[in-house]
Formats: C-alpha cells, structure tokens, sequence
C-alpha cells in the first residue's frame, strides 16, 4: 500500500524526482538512501542519466533490477560499468561538472549549507569528535551543478549555528553571490533531506528555510530539532508522498531486499 | 658479448618489509597489500607517517606503528562512520592527522611526481581544510588573480600496493583498474613494491601494453589472498565476517577498555605468522575458497 | 512510466563538421580524424585556431582555413623537418604560432579541464619559450619560492579525434592506447566529437570498461578508413605514397609557387567528396587492402 | 671490415658506448643515429635498459634483431611494447627522470649547449627560418639525468655564439651551477656528437670542448666549422673506431637495412 512506507523510502522518492534526465550523478560511500534515489530517478524518468559510484560509471536504465551494491570496494558493483576511473583521475575533466550532482552528508550543518564531516570541538588537536573526514567533498562541492544535503537524523547537535569545521563550502556567510565572490564555480547545495523534512535555501540571503514537512511531522518539531531559526515561509506545503507506482519500482527493481525499510 | 640477463625484481614478503623502517612516510593502495602490512605490525615498525584510509588505516594504528595520517576518509563501513583505533587516537592527540581531501591529496602527489614544490586546486577554498593544516596555503594565481590553495608535494618514501598480475621485472596489470589513488602513490613514491595475486610471463604482459598499469615497480611480491581480508579484484570477495571481528575486537578496545580480543588479532594474525603463508594457514582454505562466491 | 530511449550519439560527418564555424578553435588528435578535417576543408571553414603537428596541420594551413597554430612539433617526417605550409605561413607571418612544447601544451590543457587559470610547469625555465609567448608567465611559487613557468588554461571548442571503436552512446575504446594528447584534448575540449573505425555494441564496451579512454563523446561519426592517408592501429598502416603525394604538392607550392598540383590534391581529395565514402572511392579498395600489410 | 664503415655508424657505436645498464632512453623523432645507438647498446651491454619510443617503453635484450621502425606513428613499432603512456600522461613520473637519457638535436647549438628547435631570425614574427617547434625537448633537458646533442651535420650555421631562440636550456650563461640556480633538476648536456667530433663541456666553465676527433678530421677542421671559439685540450683523443664486434651486432641486429650507410 502506497501509506505504508519508511521515511527513508519517503527521501529517496523526493530525491529522485528532483533529478532530471541526462544528469551525472555522483554517489559517495554508505548513503542508502541515495543509492536507491539516483537508481529510481534512472529507471522512471532518467534514461540519460550517468550513475558514478567511486568511479564506476553506468547507466543502467535496461536492466529491470539494480539492486544495492554489497559495498564500496566491491567487484560486484563493477558489473555493470561503461568506464571506470580512480580516485586521482576523477577530477580530470572538473569543466565537465555543471552537469554533475553529487550528494553529501555531515556531522554538522549551519544555516548556510556549509557542512562538517572534520569533527566536533574547538581545539582541532583534541576534538571531542573526531569526524571520518572530508573523503571527496570539498573539492566535489566546489564544481558540481548543484548538490544534495542528506542527513539519517535531524537534531540540534546537527544543525548548528556555526560548524566547528566547514569541509564542504555551501553559501558560506549568506548571500546568492557567496559563492561568486570566492570564484567556486558549482550551484551549491540545493536542498537538504532530512526524515523530518526537506529544507531549501532562501533566493535572497540563501538561509535555510524550510520547504516541505513529511507527513505528519510539524513545523515547529522541526525547529525544535534544529540549532538555529529556520526561514519559516507563511505556506509548508506537505512532502507528496511516494505514489503506487515509485513505491513499486522502488521496491521490485531497486531495492528488493528493503534495505530502506529496516 | 657480456653475457647478461634482465634483472628479475621479485622478492619475498619478509624481505620486502625490511625495506620499511621506523619513521618512514608509507603510502598504502587499495585494496591494502595486506600481506605487506601485516609483515609491518610483525616487525614492530614505529613512527610512520600512512597515507591510507579505512580499516587498514585502523589496524596499523591499533598495532601501534603510526605517528602521523595523512588521510581524507576514515569511515569503517558497517554503519561505523568513523574507525574506532584512529578516532580515539586522533582525539587524544596521539597521532597528527594532516587533514586533506581527495582532490587536495591527489595535487599534492601530482606535484612530488612532477617534481613541482606545489599544485593549485580550488576544492577547498573556502572550507577550514587551510586553517586546521598549515601547509595547506592560499594564494593569488598569477595570471588572472583567483583565490586557489597551493598544495605542496606529498612525498611517500614507498608506496606498498596490491595488484592483479606483475611479470618478474616490475610491469604491473590490474584487473579492472587500479585502486583509489593507486597510480598516484606509484608515482610520488620514491620506491614502490607491489605485492600480487599472480606472477605472469612478460609475454602475458605483453599481450595488452596499454593494461600496464604501473611500468616499473621497484619489488613485486607474489601474494596469493594477499588483500584478504579485502577484496581483491577478479579473485576474490570481502572476508565480511573476519572484517567485523577485527572491527568488533578494536571497538571493544576503545569503548570499555577490554584489549584482550584486540589483543589476540593481532597476535594471532598479524605477528605470530611467519610469512604470508602462515597467516593463510591460520584462516584455512576452506574459508578462502567461500569468498569466490559472488 | 514515461517510455524513453537512451539517446544515441551517432553522426554522419557533414553534421559533425557543421558543428566548426570560422573562428573556432580546433583540437586535432592522433592519427588525425581526416575524414572531419577534409569535411572542414570542403566547407571552406576559415580563422581556425588549430591545436595539431605535422602533417594533418600544414594541410589545414593549406587549404586556408587556418589563423593561429598551437604547437609544439611542425616536422614532417621523410626527411622533411618542417612542413612546407606551415614554415612559409609563419615566416610570412600569415599565421600567428603560440609557441609552447609538449609538458606546456599538456598543463595548459589540464588547466582548463579541472577549470584552473593555470598550472606551473618547469621545463620551459631558461629557455625563449616565455619571451616569445607572453601568456607563458614565469613567477614565484607561494610555497618555496622556486622559479616556475604559469600556463594559462588552454580551452578547445572542440575536440576532433579519432579511435578504433565506440557505441552509440559515446564510449570510446581505442586499441593499445589513445594518441598522444588525445585525452587531454578530450578533458580541455567544450565538446568532443570522434570518429571510429567501428561502431561496437554497449556490450562490447562493458566487456572491458577499464578500456573506455572516452567516457562520453558528444558525438560519434562512423569512418572506417577514417583516418586514411595515416595508419589507425588495429586496422591500417600509413599510406606512404599518398603523403608523399601531398607533400610534393605542397612543397611546389611553397618552394617554386607551382600550385597546381596542390589545388588537385585539395579538389580532388578534400573538396570534390562530399562524403568519407566519396573519398574513399577516389583512393579505391586495392589501394586501400593493401595497407593491411604489417 | 672493421675499417669500413659510415660516420653515422661511428657516432651511433660512440653514443651506445656511453650508455650505462639500467638507464631509461628515450628517443625522439627522426634520429636514426640514437635509434640505432640505444638499440646497440641494449644488445650489447644493457639487458636492464629500458627503451622508449614515443610512450612505447620496451625492453627486448632477448631479442636477436631489433631492426629500426619505419615511422614514429606506427603500429609496428607497439609489437615489442610492455607498456605504452600517450604524450600528455608521459610527465606523470618526472621524479623518476634521474635515470633516463635523451636525445635531442637542434637548427642552432650555443657554447653552452643551449639548443634551438624555433627558429632563425631577430624577428620572432618574421623568421628567416621557422624550425620545426620545441617537440617534448624544453620539459626532457629540464629533468633527464644527462642528454646529447646529437647532429647530422657541423657547419658555422648550426653552432653559433648565441642561438636566435632557447628551445632546450643546456649550461645558460655557463657556470657549473648554471642549471642549479635555476632550479632545473636535470644534469643538462653530456656530449654534442657531430659527424667530425665529440665535444664535451668544461667542467667549471661549461663550455663546448672538443673531446674527441673522428679518424681523419684535424682540431682546425672542427673550429673551422664552428662558429665559436671551442675549448681546445692540448691532447686530443682520436674518436675510437667501432670494434668488429660493434659493427657486426649494429648491422646484423639492429641495422640490418643499413639506414646509417645511405
């Protein structure tokens, strides 16, 4: 039944509708949800997508299943690939990226969009904690088209008035020409996913503002959760929930296992 | 006519770790050349600055060989975002992390194998990457006055590598394409040993010239299950269960104090074992022939 | 569900050379993808800048359609050290030539495909190369202070290659490695359209995806042949009496003004066709066979 | 006969003498006298020698004959090849150059040994001359271990007390710290071969010193055609002949078209 979905099942229908056709996506290590999203938007509306995971580029749009990779390193993934690239060769066409959306998580987020996966604490040398580092994000945020925020919780010990770190740039101190400013020449981020809801940047003065609350949570449980004062417009529409058919496809051909429902 | 023959460049796991010692800059590939590192922890190696990620950035930090990481991720998979030895490390200071970023790694390695003191990269302008690592500089270019980082040169003294298939003078294949930062280890270092799953005729080489991935490692090491417990390309799958056990044992060691488990896996694993083929001894063939599944 | 095709990425080569205007600037990779060139020449496209060598350039300069040269190497082989056209365009200062050299060219080109004003190079310290192209900037380096030469990024229009295989959908494969700088064109490049001695299934690509050098071509152009009068490996040698028949002409044309024979040669093979097929029944099939000989 | 034999098989005996086992050489386009010197020295004493012809590195000392290809572009010389780097991925291992040698040649060679590959003429924009361009030779004398000069002819045109244009940096201004205060990493010009002599560079001054004369050319034959004045040690050494074995290997194995007798 489509009312019977996780939130998890919830952000990858919102992610993926908000992919277009002939997109390159980018996907980075340990983020079901996106796995899942970047797999649906390919298989409902994305034929001319481009599917990159750590190097491993695809497009699997005949294929009626593609399951979830087993993890990162892992040949299975490889089975499907057109090219394949490592690490150090991945950046050598960063001209190429206005067309590349990529996805990134953290362990803090301000009102900006500027993200933290370095650590918690003031003094670097003794963090109270560590963070796993910033893997590809600074350098991926700086020049693709645009990129997606997403999160596993929505907590004030996320969203902060000021990260103790940034490792991904995302508008900075504000302003819609933050980024101009410093010469980086991708989109920034656009929305950030979270199971509470999905947030967005105002036009003017690119705060975060809240964009759609999932179904049944409110706006002020969301502010309650978050560190600082959200743009709060007059209207919050509603998230639109999975239809019949995203949930089928999502559940019969991307992730069988229901990997997004445990 | 001299007579003379091509020199041969392969040697043994034990002699190939003797060429690390105390306080070197190691550059480790992927997947790890286990095998290499295992032989590392045996022998007590101290002071090392790694350049690696991950697990096996965990295990040579709980074996208590590394001072300094030079590391853009240290995400442990099976839901662990951050390795337990490197966090609690990191957090005590015990080691030095010299925070980067793949983009800003890869410059820097560029930059040693180019022998340039620096490569620009405009990832990471406006992040605190160049405020939590000093070395990392902002600068004006000199044609048209952008703001970039200037990365200077990282320079491994070797890189320790695990590959497909090498013939016995140094030519090197991969099946399906080196890993992460591979080729760029390769050509920073200043001696590079590649540890294999085969040895192969210089004519089987020569088969597919432009399948050479490394032309010219400095040792090659025959290392049959030598990524394992990684996967290894072609050969085999992830050794998911001894992963978790190692991870479960380092965990245990950081949480609640309880080194015993830890303890044991590295004893039992990476310093009782003589040689490589000890340790495959130890996880017994019927194990290794499970991970050929797909 | 919305029923959509992948989109295929396949191209005769009139379309192919109608995406040159006047002005543009050309990338040409190796062998040269003669089968687009002729077509550029058949359209009397003019005031190209051209990124090339060789003889695949002095027959552009040739025809007319050339302003400004970007090139490291303008010999010709046979014995010929500088190609006809070529020489007498620069010393009459018909052409402007952006002097660089091959480390140069190719920083210039990693420069504009990671979208970097610059990148240093050393080779080039000490010599003329600064003095005689200005946008080569010698400057300090923020790091150590060294002496390094400034390449600005060089950014192509578009990007003219050829290769042994691709699909519809613009995976390139080529066979024992691509061209001298045809990947770095590739990266520089707006655009990319390459023609191929085969057009394979996705499949065929899949088989071996470490193979794919072009991940995504904008376009791809069928010419078996294509590359005739050069070899394409895998497929042909040179065709050393045809380029011998050029370079006569146009050494006539340069050393004692004779054009005639140049102006049949630029008729009759490049302006007369108005397909690759055209051309290709002008050499004839014999001709053609017996490039197959190792 | 041992007596009997061409100038260009003399220098390519010379050159192949002076290369040590263990070195990687890299060859240019268009010298057949370095293309048979590397490829003799190789079979004769250097089974750990790497050859590169254009990105195709080889090492064929198991061979019996290594004839001489017919063209840079060629498939045919890829048949020997352990691995192959296009022009642009060639530089990615410059470190590494300590141990390699190259060849290069020049329209104009200065008493430093700077060498010209532009052109002849004050004019930039109006040269007398257009040469034929840089090639790889500005990035190669920047970082191999040591390279030659290697002419097919000696004439007052060629070796001039200024070149018109600097393509190839050899000892500037001279100075043994020429190289070194400019921070060029490479040992810079060994020898400059020519069909009368081999000229070596004076170890303090750096300038071109004639080292050895081909059987049959007089110190003042040199001088005569060299547009400068040489270093003239008080003994001159004769050139040594190539030895029987020299030359049968050189024709038999490597030059068995006799390129170098044309």
């Amino acid at each position: 039944m489509a009312h019977d979905y996780s939130v998890q099942e919830l952000m990858a229908v919102v992610l993926a509708r908000d992919l277009s056709d002939g997109e390159v996506l980018r996907v980075g290590v340990a983020m079901p949800v996106v796995e899942a999203a970047v797999r649906l938007a390919h298989l409902m509306h994305g034929p001319n997508m481009e599917l990159i995971f750590f190097g491993v580029r695809m497009n699997v749009a005949h294929l009626h299943t593609v399951p979830l990779p087993a993890f990162a390193w892992d040949r299975r993934v490889v089975r499907w690939a057109e090219s394949y690239s490592d690490t150090g060769h991945r950046f050598d066409r960063l001209k190429d990226w206005h067309n590349h959306v990529f996805f990134v998580g953290g362990v803090q987020v301000d009102p900006y969009g500027n993200t933290n996966l370095i650590g918690v604490g003031p003094e670097y040398r003794r963090l109270h904690f560590r963070g796993p580092g910033s893997v590809g994000t600074a350098t991926l945020s700086t020049h693709v088209g645009r990129y997606y925020i997403v999160l596993n919780s929505h907590s004030r010990r996320i969203f902060v008035e000021r990260c103790d770190y940034i490792s991904a740039y995302g508008w900075g101190t504000g302003g819609a020409d933050a980024r101009r400013r410093l010469g980086l020449p991708g989109g920034g981020p656009r929305y950030c996913l979270t199971p509470l809801g999905v947030l967005d940047f105002a036009e003017e003065s690119k705060r975060m503002r809240l964009h759609s609350l999932h179904p049944g949570v409110s706006r002020e449980e969301v502010q309650a959760h978050t560190g600082f004062q959200l743009v709060m417009p007059e209207q919050i529409p509603t998230t639109v929930p999975p239809t019949v058919e995203e949930l089928h496809v999502l559940r019969t051909r991307v992730d069988p296992q229901g990997v997004l429902r445990r | 006519m001299a007579e003379q023959e091509r020199r041969q460049r392969i040697i043994d796991e034990v002699t190939a770790a003797s060429w690390v010692t105390d306080g070197m800059t190691i550059a480790v590939g992927a997947p790890p050349p286990m095998a290499l590192l295992r032989q590392l922890i045996r022998r007590g190696i101290k002071e090392l600055t790694v350049i690696d990620s991950g697990l096996s950035l965990d295990l040579l930090i709980a074996a208590g060989c590394v001072r300094k990481v030079i590391t853009y991720y240290a995400g442990g998979g099976f839901g662990v975002p951050v390795v337990p030895s490197f966090r609690r490390a990191a957090e005590r200071g015990e080691i030095e992390v010299w925070e980067c970023e793949e983009g800003i790694l890869t410059a820097g390695l560029q930059a040693a194998a180019q022998l340039l003191p620096f490569l620009p990269w405009r990832g990471g302008v406006g992040t605190s990457l160049p405020e939590v690592n000093p070395d990392l500089k902002l600068f004006s270019d000199p044609i048209r006055g952008e703001t970039l980082l200037a990365v200077p040169a990282i320079k491994p003294d070797i890189a320790l590598l695990h590959a497909a298939t090498a013939d016995a003078y140094g030519n090197v294949q991969h099946y399906g394409g080196p890993g992460w930062l591979d080729l760029f280890l390769y050509r920073a270092a200043d001696r590079t040993i590649v540890q294999v799953e085969r040895v192969v005729a210089n004519e089987d080489i020569r088969r597919d010239p432009w399948a050479t991935t490394i032309a010219g490692a400095d040792a090659i090491v025959r290392a049959p299950y030598g990524a394992h417990p990684f996967s290894s390309r072609g050969f085999y799958v992830q050794d998911t269960a001894h992963l978790r056990e190692y991870l479960d044992a380092a965990t245990a060691a950081v949480q609640s104090g309880h080194t015993e488990q830890l303890t044991h896996y590295l004893n039992y694993y990476c310093r009782e074992p003589v040689t490589h083929g000890d340790y495959l001894e130890r996880i017994g063939v019927k194990r290794l022939l499970t991970l050929y599944e797909y």
